[in-house]
């Protein structure tokens, strides 16, 4: 272990905070809020990391993996679902989605 | 040494990613973002983790990134920063909500001092090892579930009759 | 002797029943009127034969009714020479009165309800004076009050009948609390309903206690006997065919305080207080009703408030401790006012409903068969020397002077009064009624339009002559209350067989000196006379002409006051009525609606709202729904970094 | 791998088999009822498995076991599963969703929940829930002829993805404190270190976040009314029976075994609270009746929630009962409003004036289901219900449980709405227009057994409940 | 006699042959005489256990109980099925089975649309209230408890008039806000004699011996008055009865003032005060309060009402103060007094609310403004009316009277103050019913109304009803002989 596992942590967690962010704050965008989720994530997988690198076992790494490659399913099944929106209504903006709601 | 590659790699990743979230320009923000995901795969390779390194760069910056890339182009070439980046007002509460999340873990984990683990370096044999060995339905599941992926992308992208 | 009671109660039950039942389909309408006399001529004869039986009090348990753990009210009867007495004088009278009443009915289509009612009256009225036990009494004190009631509101189709009824149902309910608060708090003080045993445990008692049970019981009798300040349904229930107002508001039902009293006497006459409050009721209704009577122009008004004024006296009577005397004047007073209602049913059907006095006249000669007994029983009414009703009411007078003191030494003043003011209006009415011209009714309106109203809706058809089964039962009565006098005379005259009879229940009642009993006689009929010299003052030969005249004008001033009864009814209406009424509609609609209901129905409301609030918070974006996350995510890591750290 | 290994995975087998073979069969035929046969006989094939097969141990090679709880889950699951299939035959001919996708997908998100239920390691765990979660991606966006699907998809894809970032940065906390992914490692690892690790509560904090998106508690439920509004009503059968429950089983499997619940009271108790009054003051007037059986269903969550905090007294088995009673009674619901729906009805409140008279099967079944929802005896409902309480009051929750049953008395109140609009309000020329509508022989069989459930569950819960006590 | 299955028989056959009627669907007429067989055998099974009562009850009976059927249900939770028939239950039971009998023929004609539902209903909720009267276990009663309020809301929500969906949804609220505070309250009486006795049951002879802290006892106790007075209902959780009532059909007026309202008090006498005496006797003077408030306020109220359902629904809350003072004092008198009173108030009110019903039926109007004057028009309707009318007003002889005398005998000696306000209270009911009397009977006819008078269905049903009106006020002693047991084992008393 080259730094103390704090210190990953706390990289993870800026990560994460800042995907959280980006993921709240770009509701204009919906291909910038998966990118927020996409941060997030990589936040996760580099604890999964830390830890795996911690322990010495290879289990978080393996988290990491599957966490990976669901992202890249949920990723793509997203931005069909993006491009079907945007055939449809022409904007990427969510708030423009308000279909559904209390009368 | 490494230890120093660490924090640099560290500021990098955080700065690349700052400058992502902040950027108006999707295609900009994602080359922010492919920055920060290199430097964060150096991280990984550091921690002992060079097949996931391998795999974020190959499947992240690579597969994913370009996706969003492709789609972007394919959405919107000309109006892009139509939609504009958002006012200082809607960053607030994120940010509020941000900060207490970062302080109330970041604090906690700054003072976490776990005991020294002897750990040995995690080979790659190992890491298949426990892949197949511990995880084998995972493999299964993850691989129905890019299945399903295509299955879902196909369906919704499927042009139809209006 | 058990029979004979039973038959006593149940054939008038039986009467009642059976003409309810089948009355008017099986029951021909003579068999229906058959039916119901002859039920309580039975019952007459059978009173008689227990009254020829009779040795001794006796008790007789006939049945079960109310049973439960220690607490019990069998149906038991009691004999003793009181209800015996009263017993008779009920079977008597009402038998009369039903003989009558078939003849007042002939018209009337709906006469088995009334036979039915009237034969039920008779049953409860004696289920109420046999009754052993208190909850049997308030059983047939009910049940004549429910009779009554019905029989008042019998013309139902006017309102104000129905009204009528209605006051005096509910006027003497409210006296009935008092009644009925007593019995259940004797149940808790001596563990037993039965009279008898009551009036044996009365000197177990502090003073208060025994107090406060008489003046509840007080109460009962102000509502029943329409003592003041109770009194006021009285005069309005005589809105019903006139045999229900001689047999039940003056005979019997309305004399059932008094008998309360007096049966009740052994266990809360040990109350001065009691006693002195009974006097001054008494006393003070008495005054009141004579007062009132003077100035009446409706003949069945007058009788009603002399009914009040007269059970005045029994009150006084009973206050005084004299039970003999207020028995014996129940007894005459049953007679006689029996006597004058019926006769004023007679003018009254002969004059096509007309009930104004001073729209009649004359009748003196149109109507021999009905004066004479009439006027027998105006002079027992007014108190002259030698009728039944002198020698009642001065019994009664008497023992108040003998009662002695300065409460009652007044009250024997206000009761001389009384007799002055008793004799005046019974002339004055004897006058105006019959004497005079004979004039041709006229039927325009003349002043209060209020008077022709009660010329009710039945089918009057023709003047057709007075049946003879109207009149003869007058005859008997005038008899009775004549000679009444013979049953109780003065002790200087021998004695009363009355007295005698009542000892063993009274124990002995101090006499007078025979001089001063002779000196009271002898001022109240020089009262009596002196009223009855007014009257003819005023009302007699020529003046009546002119009193008539005067009665064309609205009464004024204190006429009026005095017609309408002290106006007693506004004040009643204004203090209690009103408010009740008011507060009814308030309760509902403020208390009940308004506040209770109204608050659950707002706050459900709000509740709703506040739900659509929430149902709001999305607006359906997908951000918030995010940011909704995040602040959980948020909260609850802040939390338990912090809180659990 | 072996023999026992196989017999634990078979039915997952079955399951992803059937799930491929449809995909297969569809790209071959265009024949819509072939999918849904298959489907039928792979979910019913599993769920046979899975009730007659031997309770075993482990298979450490895959991940799976065969415990008591899995078993009763995956059987759940597979027969929810098959009835939803019979309902969404004539439901989706009507509304013209057509293809192998359907089938296919949504026995591909019963293998999810087949695998959760038998995962014994947190990535199996987490891997079946993104599967379950990822096919209702799919499965609720999937009626495209509908314009409001694709908002229906993004209104549960993008929350669905923050909660799995959620969920996986917190199993990575727990897996950073702890070192294992293994369920019974972890129990071990929480049993010997006393005091909870402020990291690992951080971790339970994330994992609570992204938990309550997938059991719609508040304030993480502001997707569920859009969700089930917009989706077609047999997938919302699924999502509010399956999906509910898989997470409730999620948190069973965990709960107990990875930390001390009584650091997670005050959390655990303000989702509770939240989502019961969120849920039930919301739908008060509520005019649309997916959208109120939404939040009826954010409020009943807050009930498993309840129960789930006062795990250690009885809880976890109400919770479980309730999850498998809730499962029950939603089908039985949404059954009902999909024929109801089907039959040409809207889906406001107004549009179902005379159901009663017009579909009595469909209006009795949804009026029981609603009592049950509110809890009123002899129903399922009143059964989990009551074991929630008497686990609450006995793990002295008492204002909680006070609380928790007055807003149960606030959402009789919207229940009733329904069946008032059901029987009570004769709509006014509707009856001639709208001819009696007979439900087809699977949706009648879906129902009745459906109903029957809530019924024996509600005066016979015993067997149930002896199955959760021994598992 | 066999009389093992007796009590299941008879809880559970009107639900079956409700679901006889079930198989009638279309064919109306035959569904209505089915049902009124079903109704009448079970009266008639209900009368004969009548005959029931010196049998020996299966050992673990307790006492008191002749009749007793004690099965295992849900063994896990130590829920058992257990019904019990004493002399209490025994009236209660009888009662029911004749008030839904009476029901059914005074809707005879009423009801066109629906009939079967109509009929299946008005079954099935006679099974819930006879399962309430048996029930000896807290969780069956409960169940049994709820199981009675769904039939009643359909009642008054389909067949009902006015504002009836508003009434139907606030009675089912209003009564289910109490119950479930009730079902936490037998939640934890469950859970603490469990942790006291280590044997989990809800069984009431068990949970009977169990020990409280005071605040513990209080507020459980508190949860049981709540769920029974709103059923009661005592002032101030009345408001949904006149609602109720008003908009209900006959039928369901009938059973609601007939039968509904006496779970209340029952559950209160058979569970509330048993199970938590000293708390119950902490709060007795409240309830004496509510229940003397009750009966003044509420007689006070009727006399402002317009709608004749309104007030007879008035009078109901009344009278049910009445009830709930003699059990509030719970001396042995007073409870018997009121056990009666419920009877009576059973009888009397079913008769006023069938009257009115009749009434209805013919004018469509229950504004007593309309009316006037019947008694010319419609005279046998008017006896009956002014018979009941009059019970009901509390005369003596009639039924009414002997309980509220009994009542306020017993609680005089517990409740000075309060008994004498009961009295005046007693004249309350009087100026309302004379002026209802009056109105409608008496005076002149206000509006030519379609009167006809009674039928022989109509006659035959007031008829009954008034001769056990007469019979129980002329000689209540057979039925306080059959309570005098029971009630000496609840009170104490000797009998």
């Amino acid at each position: 272990m080259i730094v103390p596992l704090a210190h990953v942590l706390v990289l993870a967690v800026i990560l994460f905070c800042l995907g959280l962010i980006c993921t709240l704050v770009w509701r204009s965008n919906v291909i910038m809020m998966l990118i927020g989720i996409e941060i997030m994530l990589n936040a996760a997988m580099l604890v999964f990391v830390g830890g795996a690198c911690h322990w010495g076992t290879a289990d978080g790494q393996v988290f990491a993996l599957m966490i990976m490659a669901m992202t890249s399913a949920e990723v793509s099944l997203a931005l069909a679902l993006v491009v079907y929106l945007h055939r449809r209504r022409n904007t990427v903006d969510t708030d423009e989605f308000r279909e559904l709601q209390d009368q | 040494m490494e230890t120093y590659l660490f924090y640099i790699l560290a500021v990098v990743t955080v700065i690349g990613t700052i400058l992502a979230i902040t950027e108006k320009h999707p295609v900009h923000a994602i080359v922010h973002l492919v920055t920060s995901f290199f430097s964060l795969a150096a991280i990984f390779f550091l921690l002992a983790a060079p097949l996931i390194a391998m795999f974020e760069v190959i499947i992240y910056a690579g597969a994913v990134m370009v996706l969003f890339m492709f789609v972007i182009m394919m959405l919107d070439p000309g109006r892009t920063d139509q939609a504009g980046r958002p006012g200082l007002r809607q960053w607030l509460l994120p940010a509020i909500l941000g900060v207490i999340i970062l302080v109330s873990i970041g604090v906690l984990a700054a003072g976490y001092v776990t005991a020294p683990h002897t750990s040995s370096a995690i080979t790659v044999r190992e890491f298949a090892v426990t892949l197949f060995r511990k995880y084998g339905v995972a493999i299964e599941i993850i691989s129905m579930q890019l299945l399903f992926a295509v299955v879902g992308a196909l369906y919704l992208g499927r042009r139809r009759a209006p | 002797m058990k029979l004979y009671l039973e038959l006593i109660i149940l054939l008038p039950l039986l009467g009642g029943i059976s003409n309810a039942l089948l009355g008017g389909r099986l029951f021909s309408r003579r068999s229906s009127e058959f039916v119901a006399c002859a039920v309580i001529w039975g019952s007459c004869a059978a009173a008689l034969t227990a009254a020829y039986s009779y040795r001794s009090p006796e008790v007789v348990e006939i049945a079960t009714w109310l049973s439960d753990f220690d607490f019990k009210a069998p149906l038991t009867l009691y004999l003793d020479p009181l209800s015996l007495s009263l017993c008779l004088m009920i079977t008597f009278v009402c038998g009369l009165i039903h003989l009558y009443a078939v003849g007042y009915m002939r018209d009337d289509h709906c006469y088995v309800r009334f036979f039915a009612l009237l034969n039920l009256f008779v049953a409860a009225m004696l289920t109420l004076v046999l009754a052993e036990n208190l909850p049997l009494l308030y059983l047939g004190w009910e049940g004549v009050g429910f009779c009554s009631y019905a029989l008042i509101g019998f013309w139902y189709s006017d309102p104000k009948n129905a009204t009528a009824g209605r006051k005096a149902f509910i006027v003497t309910r409210i006296g009935d609390i008092g009644l009925g608060i007593a019995i259940v708090w004797m149940f808790e003080l001596f563990g037993t309903e039965s009279i008898t045993r009551l009036n044996q445990m009365g000197n177990l008692l502090p003073v208060g206690i025994v107090t406060a049970l008489g003046l509840l019981m007080l109460l009962a009798a102000m509502g029943k006997s329409a003592q003041v300040p109770l009194m006021v349904w009285l005069p309005d229930a005589m809105a019903g065919p006139t045999p229900v107002s001689a047999q039940i508001h003056a005979a019997t039902m309305v004399t059932a305080g008094v008998y309360l009293l007096m049966r009740m006497f052994p266990l809360i006459g040990s109350s001065t207080t009691v006693s002195a409050a009974i006097a001054i009721t008494g006393a003070l209704t008495a005054f009141y009703g004579a007062t009132c009577a003077v100035a009446q122009r409706d003949l069945k008004r007058i009788l009603a408030f002399s009914t009040i004024s007269q059970i005045g006296y029994m009150m006084l009577g009973v206050g005084s401790g004299a039970i003999t005397a207020a028995t014996f004047h129940l007894l005459v007073h049953a007679f006689f006012k029996a006597l004058l209602f019926l006769g004023a049913g007679c003018v009254i059907t002969t004059l096509h409903h007309e009930q104004d006095i001073f729209r009649m006249g004359g009748l003196r000669h149109k109507l021999p068969g009905t004066y004479w007994p009439f006027l027998a029983g105006a002079l027992c009414l007014a108190g002259l020397p030698l009728t039944g009703g002198f020698f009642s009411k001065d019994g009664i007078l008497s023992a108040v002077w003998r009662t002695g003191g300065m409460l009652y030494g007044g009250l024997y003043l206000v009761g001389l009064m009384t007799a002055f003011i008793t004799a005046v209006y019974t002339m004055r009415m004897l006058l105006v009624v019959f004497g005079g011209p004979s004039t041709p009714l006229s039927h325009q309106a003349v002043d209060g339009a209020d008077l022709t109203e009660n010329k009710d809706k039945r089918m009057v058809s023709g003047v057709g002559p007075l049946p003879r089964i109207m009149e003869w039962p007058l005859i008997p009565l005038a008899l009775l209350g004549l000679g009444g006098g013979l049953l109780n005379l003065p002790e200087y005259l021998g004695g009363g067989l009355l007295h005698s009879f009542l000892a063993p229940l009274t124990g002995h009642e101090p006499t007078l000196p025979h001089a001063t009993e002779l000196l009271l006689q002898g001022s109240a009929a020089i009262v009596a006379l002196a009223g009855t010299a007014t009257a003819w003052l005023r009302y007699g030969g020529q003046r009546r002409s002119l009193r008539l005249s005067e009665a064309q004008q609205p009464a004024r001033g204190l006429q009026a006051f005095l017609r309408e009864g002290w106006r007693v009814d506004q004040l009643y209406d204004l203090l209690f009525v009103r408010p009740y009424v008011r507060l009814a509609t308030l309760l509902w609609q403020r208390v009940d609606e308004g506040c209770i209901d109204d608050n659950l129905d707002r706050t459900s409301t709000q509740l709703g709202r506040f739900g659509n609030m929430l149902g709001g918070l999305g607006q359906g974006r997908v951000s918030l729904s995010l940011t909704g996350m995040a602040i959980a995510a948020a909260l609850m890591i802040a939390w338990l970094a912090w809180m659990t750290a | 791998m072996t023999a026992t290994d196989l017999f634990i995975a078979l039915p997952i087998i079955l399951l992803a088999v059937g799930a491929l073979v449809t995909l297969l069969v569809g790209a071959i035929t265009r024949t819509t009822n072939i999918g849904i046969v298959i489907a039928l006989a792979a979910t019913l094939g599993a769920a046979f498995w899975l009730m007659q097969s031997p309770p075993t141990l482990p298979a450490p090679t895959l991940g799976l076991s065969a415990g008591g709880l899995s078993r009763l889950f995956g059987v759940f699951f597979c027969l929810l599963a098959a009835g939803v299939l019979c309902l969404s035959v004539a439901y989706n001919r009507e509304r013209g969703i057509s293809g192998e996708e359907y089938p296919s997908v949504l026995l591909f998100t019963t293998f999810g929940m087949l695998a959760l239920a038998s995962a014994t390691n947190l990535l199996t765990l987490f891997l079946g829930l993104e599967a379950m979660s990822f096919g209702f991606y799919i499965l609720v966006a999937i009626d495209l002829q509908r314009g409001v699907s694709g908002e229906t998809g993004l209104k549960y894809l993008l929350p669905g993805a923050l909660s799995t970032a959620f969920l996986a940065f917190g199993i990575a906390l727990l897996y950073t404190v702890s070192g294992t992914l293994s369920l019974h490692e972890l129990m071990q690892f929480t049993l010997t270190s006393g005091t909870p690790d402020p990291i690992a509560l951080a971790g339970w904090g994330c994992l609570l976040a992204g938990l309550a998106f997938k059991l719609s508690l508040a304030p993480a439920h502001l997707w569920t009314p859009d969700v089930y509004q917009g989706a077609p009503a047999p997938v919302v059968a699924f999502l509010s029976g399956g999906s509910k429950a898989a997470t409730i089983l999620f948190l069973l499997l965990l709960l107990p075994q990875a930390v001390d619940v009584s650091a997670l009271r005050i959390p655990l108790c303000a989702l509770s609270l939240f989502s019961m009054m969120i849920g039930n003051c919301a739908a008060l007037r509520q005019n649309h009746v997916r959208r109120l059986m939404a939040y009826s269903s954010i409020a009943q969550m807050g009930y498993v929630v309840l129960a789930l905090l006062s795990g250690k007294s009885g809880g976890y088995q109400a919770a479980a009962f309730y999850a498998i009673a809730y499962g029950t009674i939603s089908l039985a619901a949404f059954g009902a409003i999909t024929v109801i729906e089907r039959n040409g009805g809207g889906e406001t409140l107004d549009d179902y004036r005379g159901v009663g008279s017009r579909q009595p099967f469909a209006a009795g079944v949804l009026a029981l289901s609603l009592f049950a929802l509110a809890g009123i005896p002899p129903t399922a409902g009143f059964t989990g219900k009551f074991l929630i309480f008497s686990a609450a009051i006995r793990s002295g929750e008492i204002t909680l449980a006070v609380t928790g049953i007055l807003l149960t008395a606030v959402s009789v109140y919207y229940y009733l709405r329904v069946v008032v609009a059901l029987y009570f309000n004769h709509a006014d020329n509707t009856e001639d227009t709208q001819p009696r509508s007979i439900p087809t022989a699977p949706e009648y069989a879906v129902l009745i057994a459906a109903a029957t459930t809530i019924l024996i569950l509600g005066l016979w819960p015993g067997k149930l409940i002896e199955l959760l006590s021994r598992a | 006699m066999n009389t093992s299955l007796l009590l299941t028989s008879l809880v559970f056959l009107p639900l079956a042959g409700g679901f006889l009627l079930l198989f009638m669907g279309g064919r109306a007429q035959t569904a209505k005489i089915t049902a009124l067989a079903i109704a009448l055998l079970e009266a008639a099974l209900a009368c004969s256990t009548w005959f029931c009562q010196g049998a020996i009850p299966s050992a673990g009976a307790p006492a008191g109980f002749f009749l007793y059927e004690d099965f295992p249900w849900i063994e896990q939770l130590g829920i058992r099925y257990i019904l019990g028939m004493d002399g209490i239950s025994l009236l209660l039971v009888i009662l029911a089975t004749v008030v839904t009998v009476i029901a059914m023929l005074v809707s005879w004609r009423s009801i066109t649309e629906k009939i079967t539902l109509h009929y299946l209903l008005l079954l099935a909720m006679e099974s819930g209230i006879i399962g309430v009267f048996l029930s000896l276990d807290l969780f069956l009663f409960y169940l049994f408890w709820e199981l009675m309020l769904i039939p009643m809301f359909f009642l008054i929500g389909i067949w009902g008039h006015g504002r009836n969906i508003y009434s139907a949804v606030k009675f089912f609220l209003y009564t289910l806000v109490g119950s479930l505070l009730m079902l936490l309250a037998i939640i934890a009486l469950y859970l603490i004699h469990g942790a006291q006795s280590g044997m989990y049951s809800f069984s009431l002879a068990a949970l009977l011996g169990t020990h409280f802290s005071p605040a513990t006892g209080l507020w459980l106790y508190a949860a049981f008055l709540l769920a029974f007075a709103v059923k009661f209902p005592i002032v101030p959780l009345h408001t949904w009865l006149p609602d109720a009532h008003t908009d209900a059909p006959t039928a369901g007026s009938v059973i609601l003032a007939g039968l509904l309202l006496k779970t209340g008090a029952y559950g209160l006498i058979r569970f509330g005060y048993p199970l938590f005496p000293e708390a119950a006797r902490t709060l007795t003077p409240l309830l004496i309060g509510l229940a003397v408030t009750g009966i003044i306020y509420a007689s006070w109220i009727a006399f402002a009402q317009k709608d004749m359902k309104r007030l007879v629904a008035y009078s109901s809350v009344g009278h049910m103060g009445f009830v709930a003072l003699g059990i509030a004092v719970w001396t042995p008198v007073a409870l018997s007094g009121a056990l009666l009173q419920m009877l009576n108030h059973g009888l009397t009110t079913t008769a006023l609310f069938a009257l009115v019903g009749m009434l209805d039926e013919r004018a469509h109007t229950r504004q007593i403004e309309d009316y006037g004057g019947l008694w010319g028009k419609i005279p046998l309707f008017s006896v009956f009316f002014v018979l009941f009318a009059m019970a009901s007003a509390g005369l003596p002889g009639l039924n009414n009277f002997v309980g509220e005398f009994l009542v306020l005998t017993g609680s005089f000696k517990a409740a000075h103050l309060a008994t004498i306000l009961a009295f005046i209270g007693v004249i309350l009911p009087l100026v309302y019913t004379v002026r209802l009397i009056q109105e409608l009977i008496f005076q002149k006819e206000r509006r030519t109304l379609p009167l006809s008078d009674l039928t022989l269905r109509e006659m035959s049903v007031l008829a009954f009803l008034a001769l056990c009106d007469i019979y129980i006020g002329m000689h209540p002693a057979p039925l306080l002989d059959i309570l005098k047991q029971p009630v000496a084992l609840l009170t104490g008393g000797v009998p």
